[in-house]
């Protein structure tokens, strides 16, 4: 675990109320996968005790830089979204056990808002891999739909679909995927992040087309490395019958679509 | 000039500096720590119980002004993983080891604690009385007999100290600390959470699955503090003193009040490093303003009053 | 659509709305209110004794993280001079009075009631049990027996509202609630100061000249809020919610646990207006939510758990 | 009592540590008398709940302007420092009596470090009136003599005494205006602000040269308007014998120097 200082490169509203935010931290840039967090204070004020969890949107160890795309929900969010180049934020990372990717193939990548964030480190590194990357995301509207231009750099196709502009129908995720896949373009991994609804339309579809899914959790954190026990959630019992808990920061933030139990 | 931070807990446990981490806010393991563990006065483990307890339904946190509600419900991997995985682990380091003892009969402390005492490299137990009593729901923490009789077993199944961890939600703390002198503790520590709760206006609902939780940090301290200035007056043994420190100015208002030693555990959270800087900021303190030795401040504020 | 936020607190004492401020905490005079009284649901003096007190010495007050601790000790002008002075002043707003009543021994309290009996205006006293028992040094408020007693006394002295109002510092609300209940309270307010204290570590000795003091503000917002929870689910008389109440979703929290009405301390003094502001985002809220009364709420987060 | 925003027009830096803050606020401007004070919170991290009694250094009503001279203390101080012209703050006010001139003659006042916050806008109004103004400003280091230019502005003579750089011998300011009467000249009135030890030394010179004193009091509060009774200060009780309390903010913050019990 590294806890250390990073500082604000560059602050940019990309909608109303999220914000692409750049840290130089160049040690953490470079032990950092995708799918990993880190948790970030950008704040003196002594009523926010906790720092906060942020997924890696970006890791560019060349530049020795981190970048988070957040989206501004509480007084902790409100506070980073006052910060400006120059200032210092503390971080504790990387953390979580980050994803996995086949060693070739396709993936595909399911994200609803705010969930697209640690899908853009998936699919930078999957590109690099020379992986096949099918990008799918949703929002409220059109400007929710964050990161576009970025995936579009990686992927083979971005399919967007928005509930206010009716874009592709408003259609589920899911279905899209499904769409897809009926033309014969086949995936091997499918990582989600932002959706419950999305995770659980992917378990029943596993088997129906021959992947396996994941999703990015979130839970409340207070560590973030696994000594407060707080971030748990649900997961099936191995053998089956009843539930046992799994923290999220440590055991996740990634989990397969069918063992988490919602 | 060196200046002394040593501190006598009990007869044979001497700790090399009196700053340990508060049970269950510190994560031992390869990668998880900002700095040597063996830098610690001691190490106190998350409380440990029988059998594995799964702990409470999430969601388990919630921050609160200043503060911190968890819910998490003392979740334990049962005396036999501890002794098997995680103790061989926890005796690498080079410093006092403290395991955590939790319990939900009279007789369950003793029992985990007999499952321990073959083990080398335990420095002491501290009992976490505040989980609700198998028998009428309620902590021992809050029932003085009950909680003597628990331990007092537990003393019969040791020879090792007995550290007794006390709850601040009763009506006299004093009560709770003497009874814990005669049960046969060396020594206390208090405060334990603050039992609270919030409420989601949106969702209209408690925000933590088990409705209630122990609130922690800053805000309590003030609560601390002050229980540990009553404990100190009405007991003869140490008493090592937590809620709510933060910084190393925190920390010498508990060893002013009385304290011999203190322990941090929601500051760990957010600066990792917080328990570091205060055993150095107490050796500072002490040579910036001429005393040779923890101890000489210990209950400073006491006296002031007393003139 | 109007929303309706008055509440009953008694039979006979309905009050055009549930925001009230906290004895102690509100002064009422020529030009030192932000808004006029008259808007609030009703005035609550600061706690009146037979004899005038002269409080505490000072340093009275200290700010800790989130938390004022105040050693104020209920100074009051007594009985005679709040009678002459004071209330003809009061009588003259627009709304309710409550006048908080204090006393050190049993009987006290029923003396500073009978001697107020024949004004008019006022629609109810609230008993602050929390200062010291002349008897035996320790408050009212963690003792039910002489707590009920005082209040029977008090009951038999005048037949307007009594409202109880009860320390958090007890290992047991429901407890308390209970005795205050069937000691003839109409209703029940909570809570008061948490006891804490602070350390100058630099002078080497306690801030407050009474070494201990009452915590109020945002820190104690969680306990307050679950010991309200505990005696709702307790009793079955109305519960007025405070503590640490800052804006409006603070009051929300609290009506969605069970309190029909609210009173707000330490809020006052950053801001004037938070009574007023509150008063008005009750009503905007229950309006956006399609309520049309403010008792729709109350008690919500409680069923949605027994869902 | 009036309870506004204010605009911060300027924010000075005078000595290490120490500001002159300047606030647009026209309505407590033009209701303020020299001695009042404001309470002024310039934050909205929640750790801090209570605002800050800060006095009136200057009371401008045609600019409709406040000016506030600070010594950086604790963290609500630390944060007023950080604020910058444009910032909004809070302010109730303007609290407590304020001072009373007299008709005619001469006055002295008596600022030991940042107690010379207070005695400007005395200094200024009885100048206005046409009173003879003798200024004793004392600091530890000669930095930190606080508003001696401007003092100068409306004083006859400003006396200044150092600890550290020993000027006028590093003597009492109690033993300048001894000095300074001793010459002939006379005043009605003293005003002392920032040390008890200058308080307690003018109780016996009153009626030795003839004058009344005052001094304006600190207490830490929470409301400045009378409704907490925390700022209480220790009075001597009417009538000999003992001690009553009265309210800094309500009662004061300025009390003749020979009620005030130490
Ligand atoms: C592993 C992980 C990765 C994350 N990655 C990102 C990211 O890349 N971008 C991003 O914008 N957000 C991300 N989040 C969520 C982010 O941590 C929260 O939005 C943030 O903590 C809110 O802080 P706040 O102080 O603004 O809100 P608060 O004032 O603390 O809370 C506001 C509301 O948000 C809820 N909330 C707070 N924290 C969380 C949480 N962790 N999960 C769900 N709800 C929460 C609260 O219950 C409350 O209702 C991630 C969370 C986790 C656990
Ligand atoms: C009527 C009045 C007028 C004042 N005028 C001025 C002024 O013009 N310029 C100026 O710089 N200061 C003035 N003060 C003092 C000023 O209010 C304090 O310095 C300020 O409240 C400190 O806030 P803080 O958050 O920085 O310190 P905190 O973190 O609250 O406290 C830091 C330390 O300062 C002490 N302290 C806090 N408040 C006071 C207080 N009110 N009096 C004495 N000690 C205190 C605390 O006990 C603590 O030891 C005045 C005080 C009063 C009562
Ligand atoms: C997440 C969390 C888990 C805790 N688990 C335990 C525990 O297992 N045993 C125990 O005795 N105390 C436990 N505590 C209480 C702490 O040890 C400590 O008494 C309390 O948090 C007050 O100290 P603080 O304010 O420094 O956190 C826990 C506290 C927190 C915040
Ligand atoms: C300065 C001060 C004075 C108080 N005086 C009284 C009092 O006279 N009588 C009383 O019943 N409560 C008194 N209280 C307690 C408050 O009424 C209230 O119960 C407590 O402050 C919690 O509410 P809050 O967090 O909103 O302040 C006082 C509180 C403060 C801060
Ligand atoms: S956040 Fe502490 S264990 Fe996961
Ligand atoms: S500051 Fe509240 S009465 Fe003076």
């Amino acid at each position: 675990m590294i806890f250390t200082k990073g500082k604000i490169v560059e602050q940019k509203a990309v909608a109303n109320g999220y914000y692409l935010l750049s840290i130089a931290q160049p040690d953490i840039a470079s032990k950092a996968i995708p799918g990993q967090f880190v948790m970030l204070k950008a704040w003196e004020r002594g009523d926010l005790i906790l720092p906060r969890p942020f997924s890696l949107y970006r890791i560019l160890p060349r530049q020795g830089q981190l970048q988070i795309l957040y989206k501004v929900r509480g007084k902790g969010t409100a506070e980073m979204a006052r910060r400006v180049p120059g200032d210092e934020v503390e971080l504790i990372g990387p953390s979580g056990n980050g994803v996995t990717l086949p060693a070739k193939g396709a993936i595909a990548l399911l994200g609803r808002g705010i969930g697209a964030a640690p899908l853009m480190a998936i699919a930078e590194e999957a590109a690099a891999k020379g992986l096949a990357v099918y990008t799918f995301l949703s929002a409220r509207k059109r400007e929710l739909v964050l990161g576009d231009e970025d995936f579009a750099r990686y992927s083979r196709r971005v399919i967007v679909a928005t509930d206010a502009d009716q874009e592709n129908g408003s259609r589920l995720l899911t279905d899209l995927l499904a769409d897809l896949l009926s033309e014969g373009i086949s995936v091997d991994r499918v990582f989600t992040c932002g959706s419950k609804r999305l995770a659980r339309g992917l378990v029943p579809m596993q088997s129906q087309y021959g992947f396996k899914a994941y999703v990015l959790l979130e839970e409340v954190m207070a560590c973030g490395i696994g000594a407060c026990k707080g971030c748990v959630c649900k997961i099936a019992a191995p053998g089956g019958g009843g539930v046992v808990y799994k923290k999220v920061c440590q055991d996740g933030p990634v989990f397969p679509v069918d063992e988490v139990v919602w | 000039m060196q200046v002394d931070i040593s501190v006598e807990l009990a007869s044979g446990l001497r700790l090399k500096n009196p700053v340990m981490p508060a049970s269950g806010t510190y994560e031992y393991g390869d990668n998880v720590n900002a700095f040597d563990p063996a830098e610690l006065g001691a190490i106190v483990t998350k409380s440990i119980s029988l059998v594995p307890w799964p702990g409470n339904a999430p969601p388990r946190l919630c921050e609160t002004s200043s503060g911190l509600l968890n819910a998490v419900g003392i979740p334990s991997e049962g005396l036999k993983s501890f002794r098997e995985n995680t103790l061989p682990r926890l005796k690498k380091y080079n410093t006092d080891l403290i395991v955590s003892v939790a319990g939900k009969s009279v007789t369950e402390f003793a029992q985990v604690i007999a499952g321990l005492e073959a083990e080398e490299g335990i420095s002491a137990y501290e009992l976490n009385f505040s989980c609700p009593n198998l028998g009428n729901g309620i902590p021992f923490a809050t029932q003085p007999q009950l909680m003597q009789q628990a331990l007092e077993q537990a003393r019969q199944a040791t020879a090792r100290p007995l550290i007794v961890k006390l709850s601040p939600n009763v009506t006299d703390i004093k009560v709770m600390a003497q009874a814990a002198e005669k049960g046969g503790a060396d020594a206390l520590a208090l405060i334990n959470t603050v039992t609270g709760m919030a409420i989601d206006v949106e969702r209209r609902r408690p925000v933590l699955g088990n409705i209630f939780g122990g609130l922690s940090g800053p805000a309590i301290k003030p609560i601390a503090l002050r229980m540990v200035w009553e404990t100190v007056g009405a007991v003869s043994i140490p008493v090592i003193g937590l809620g709510g420190i933060n910084n190393t100015a925190d920390a010498l208002e508990f060893f002013l009040a009385g304290a011999s030693a203190i322990q941090v555990g929601t500051a760990n959270f957010a600066n990792p490093l917080v328990m570091l800087e205060i055993i150095k900021g107490i050796a500072n303190y002490l040579q910036e303003n001429k005393f040779t030795k923890l101890t000489d401040i210990v209950g400073l504020a006491r006296t002031a009053i007393e003139e």
